[in-house]
């Protein structure tokens, strides 16, 4: 069978045709991990005309959720077989601060990328970071703040997490009023000026060579 | 000085460089907060300004211990007090308790240490001489982020027009009963978590503008509650639908526009001054510019703004209708948003929410009257809509006309629709 | 893009922020320009500005190292180009050299290394596409600062039309075959150091507010000089004697007022802006606001100025005159320097410049005209002064009338009465 | 004989008179130390004027002139009675700045405040205030900077003096881009916003008691 359907009905975010397509090819016989890659393919598709400016965050989201949608089926095939997203990120909004949609957004970006997400949610404590980085063992760590007087909670966090021994997880930082300069300041290892670049820069901090692992 | 009786004031406001607000930083907070209000005071003095609205929006954890909050307002009301002593500027403090309701997920909204803590703030405010109480309410939000990244403007409308007008009927009753017992006056409320999120996230090309210009006008039946459970403007600055409830109950309202792109860049920067009463730079932070502090800076920009507001109102109404067409005439061909909130739209707005028969209907009709306005615009060629939102003019449409005629109907398909775990829905009397 | 056309053009500037120039940090400098330069060009193309001058004007080091100036000024020339082919920005890029000759004391004006460094500079951006050549020069300072803190009219007018004019001549003389030579257009001068200089001390009450506004008035002398050597404007964004020298000359003009305040604060916000062909921000930080970065956020200020300037325009030269009249009139009766500077009294001055025999009677009468203007307007009520600042009307007059009427007796007193260790007489033919 | 006249010639700046009347003084036998006194108080007078707003720059300096006229009387005087300024500041812009006034109205402040002070110019290098500061053991140095690309100077040159020893000299900045929050970043012992706080700034830092020691 033709997986370019598959592909297709991801782009558009055909989440009733998605499911039926994914059924359709693992009956067919279809490698789980070639099914995989035509998912792969048309979120890297979105991707690419989300950060042309092309289309926007609910075409996005549609599309992540056709993606889902063909998961649920996938799966426990790919687990079976051993194949598991290379990599995990950790993301929160930190202490004080309750701002969402920044957070969520990244969090969206990252899932796309083929990142397992684990969102902690808003006005997370430092410890909450280290107790689920002890327990996720995440390559990439986010961390959101909106107020000028909940970024301090950010170096905070940073300094917990180095204190407790996790420093070999990559911390990346955004927000309205966060820099590069400070970012460099509270020893971060990289700054995301917005949703569509924090891709780009966890890829660079792990090293990723794919330039669109999407999953 | 009389808000609303023809002279536009600059209002404004500040916030904290980074840092920490707890005990330990609590006299580095007031040394901050001195320095910008003496400050800006004395900039405003020299530029001899007709009057100032100072506003003071509070940062969480001055919510939560409102000894923290009072401290700072005792500050800000001092100042203002002895430069209307020293130099006779005249002022008016308007205290803004951040909502702190959501620190808890999901929010306790009527009750709880949270709740009594910022309504104690409003209180001993308003006791101690805060003549203007505003609040950036969020009764609604735990939808409404959702619904705005995946633009579902059925769940916009639930979040805003059921959720948030029944928190802001509960929250301003109580807003409005400390005025009223303080002799102060409960201002208005803004749309600001819900629209201007819409906005921003429109203005990073996240979301279309024509969906976020939607969302705007739909917020104005939110916020319209404030003055129906008794305040009486002027609204609070970063509400843009201001201008829409300015035609609807002529109170006078704060705006903000180009000179509040210290806060956020946004596509309204003339059109927001046509129906100002206060000029607002919403907020910046104490940080050093070569020409001083920015709330010093920010300041006399406010004031030179103001000034020519004023001047050609005092040329009388024709020579203020002019200057008000030319800020009108400069945005609204750019930008849906800027084109719903000229004047003009925002009568034919008003004009919808006040013929519906609830606050649900309210919003479906500003919503769809926004619509109508933009794509009457974009199709007689005098409003631009980037190509790849043309679409989704008719996507909105569509979704509109599916609504239901019925409240409760509407409310049942939306309690299924959305995710009921981010809000408790008896704190909107949704059991 | 035509300047001077009728349209109305935003003019961008910005700088570092706190930190080091130097061989080591040139990869950071370069990095804050590239993230200075595209946001600021991503803004202005979203908010679809008409076009856009930037300007760069050198710290220091980058005149003195013309490869780590150059290295900038291709970064900024490079992005406008990318702007250009991408989103049809149109721009014009102008380069304002440091005038380093000072940096050795007293300064050596006409020729070593540092001359020579800073006339590279010029040559090389101008070949490689700066369309405008300016420059803050500083011949006359040695004496001016002294004058300023003692509020000795005699010794401003010494530095000013004298030296300022003599120093110019040879400067602007050079400038001007450098971009003949280039093709470019050598724009013009301003007289920052010595009329801002005193309007900034008198905004910080430090001298009178009517001694600054007569300096201002004869700095125009000084820095006409720069269009009689064959530029051709717009003249740059600080020089708020442009307006005189745009009446003498006709050519366009780069102001700033409010939208400066960024930069410094002023007591002309609004009337600088009657007679502007650019508007500028005259120098913002690379600092973090909440809104963006400080040159993103004043490019977006800008650019909505600019669209109300624009739009009375297009309703005709009755509209346009009716905006100007209310930013005059909302500055003129509160401060003499913005009286002076209001278009009918720029008028008048630039009258008195050209009816002159010299320069240095032109600055007599210059400033004796600015003294009449400011006499007469607090005489009949329409500006107000302070009254500590009152006799000082007296005394200017008097000093300006003890003046002697011959050029080289004036000049033979002034070098008895000044310091002339601070300066080399022989690079100013006073020897 | 009545020294208020002298004091009423300094508050007026009248520079021959001051220096008539010092003479007269002296010749009638009045003590050097009150003739100071009497000079003091018409510069303490001026300079609260200053303070106020009520007066400007311009009567300052011509107050400090007819001081300066009288002073050039009074000094062997006071020298051979071994009276002479209790402080000595030290005062320059930092390297690369070639900014003046507002280092110059400091200075002004500083010598109207009894201050000995010594000016080293513009352009300053750090070698030059350390060598400075060796000579004339100052207990204020006072830095200068309008420039944010020279504001890094101003800790260099802080840098220096400290690790030359001579960290017992308070240091005090000032200029256009400086902020209280950039004194304590770079060790800085005191900000002042202008030239008129510069002097009480300078008072406190050196513990003086006199709200107004002028001369
Ligand atoms: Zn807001
Ligand atoms: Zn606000
Ligand atoms: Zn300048």
């Amino acid at each position: 069978m033709e997986l370019t359907q598959l592909t297709e009905a991801i782009k558009t975010g055909n989440r009733k045709a998605a499911g039926l397509l994914t059924q359709e090819a693992i009956d067919a016989g279809v490698e789980p991990k070639a099914i995989l890659n035509s998912l792969i393919e048309g979120m890297d598709d979105i991707g690419a005309r989300f950060q042309k400016n092309e289309v926007f965050v609910p075409e996005m989201l549609i599309a992540a959720r056709a993606m889902k949608e063909s998961m649920v089926i996938l799966e426990p095939l790919l687990v079976a077989a051993g194949i598991r997203p290379e990599f995990t990120a950790l993301i929160g909004t930190v202490q004080g601060d309750l701002h969402d949609i920044g957070k969520n957004l990244v969090a969206m970006m990252w899932k796309g990328a083929n990142f397992n997400v684990i969102d902690l949610g808003t006005n997370v404590p430092p410890e909450r970071f280290v107790a689920a980085a002890r327990e996720h063992n995440p390559q990439i760590i986010g961390l959101s703040a909106l107020l000028t007087t909940t970024m301090p909670s950010m170096k905070s966090t940073i300094d917990e997490l180095k204190a407790a021994g996790l420093s070999n997880a990559k911390i990346v930082i955004g927000g309205a009023p966060i820099t590069q300069a400070f970012a460099n300041q509270i020893g971060a290892d990289a700054f995301a000026p917005d949703a569509a670049s924090a891709v780009e820069v966890a890829r660079k901090l792990v090293g990723s060579q794919s330039t669109a692992v999407l999953a | 000085m009389v808000l609303g009786g023809g002279l536009v004031y600059p209002e404004l406001n500040f916030t904290l460089p980074t840092m920490f607000v707890n005990g330990s930083t609590m006299p580095d907070v007031a040394a901050q907060y001195r320095e910008m209000i003496t400050g800006a005071l004395k900039r405003a003095s020299e530029l001899e300004v007709p009057g100032l609205v100072v506003e003071f929006e509070t940062l969480p954890p001055m919510t939560e211990n409102p000894d923290w909050g009072m401290e700072i307002a005792q500050i800000l009301l001092d100042e203002l007090h002895e430069a209307s002593v020293k130099h006779g500027l005249k002022s008016v403090f308007r205290m803004t308790p951040n909502d702190t309701r959501e620190m808890v997920r999901p929010p306790v909204m009527r009750s709880g240490e949270l709740w009594d803590n910022m309504i104690e703030l409003f209180d001993r405010s308003a006791a101690a001489g805060a003549e203007l109480l505003s609040i950036e309410s969020v009764g609604g939000k735990e939808v409404n982020d959702e619904a705005l990244q995946s633009c579902d403007i059925g769940q916009v409308i639930f979040a805003l027009s059921v959720m948030g007008v029944r928190d802001m009927r509960f929250l301003w009753t109580h807003i409005a009963e400390i005025a009223e017992r303080n002799h102060v006056h409960a201002a208005g409320d803004t749309a600001c978590g819900f629209a201007n999120t819409a906005m921003v996230l429109a203005e990073q090309k996240l979301i279309p503008r024509v969906f976020a210009a939607v969302v705007r006008s739909v917020s104005a039946v939110r916020s319209l509650v404030a003055y129906e459970c008794g305040a009486v403007g002027p609204g609070k600055d970063c509400g843009y639908e201001n201008v829409i409830l300015k035609a609807i109950t002529g109170f006078p309202m704060a705006m903000e526009g180009k000179t509040a792109a210290c806060a956020h860049l946004s596509p309204v920067g003339n059109v927001a001054a046509a129906a100002c009463d206060t000029w607002s730079n919403e907020s910046v932070q104490n940080v050093k510019l070569l020409g001083g502090m920015a709330p010093t800076c920010y300041m006399e920009q406010l004031a030179y703004d103001v000034r020519l507001f004023n001047e050609a109102n005092a040329d009388g109404p024709e020579a203020a209708a002019m200057l008000k067409k030319w800020l009108v005439r400069s945005d609204i061909g750019l930008d849906p948003q800027a084109l719903i909130l000229a004047p003009a739209s925002a009568v034919k707005i008003a004009e919808s929410i006040v013929s519906a028969p609830n606050h649900y209907r309210a919003a479906v009709a500003a919503g769809m009257t926004a619509l109508n306005l933009i794509t009457d615009a974009y199709n007689d060629g005098s409003l631009k809509v980037a190509p790849r939102e043309v679409c989704w003019l008719d996507t909105i449409k569509e979704a509109l006309e599916e609504l239901p005629e019925d409240e409760s109907t509407f409310i049942a398909s939306m309690m299924d629709a959305v995710n009921t775990t981010t809000f408790r829905p008896q704190d909107y009397d949704l059991t």
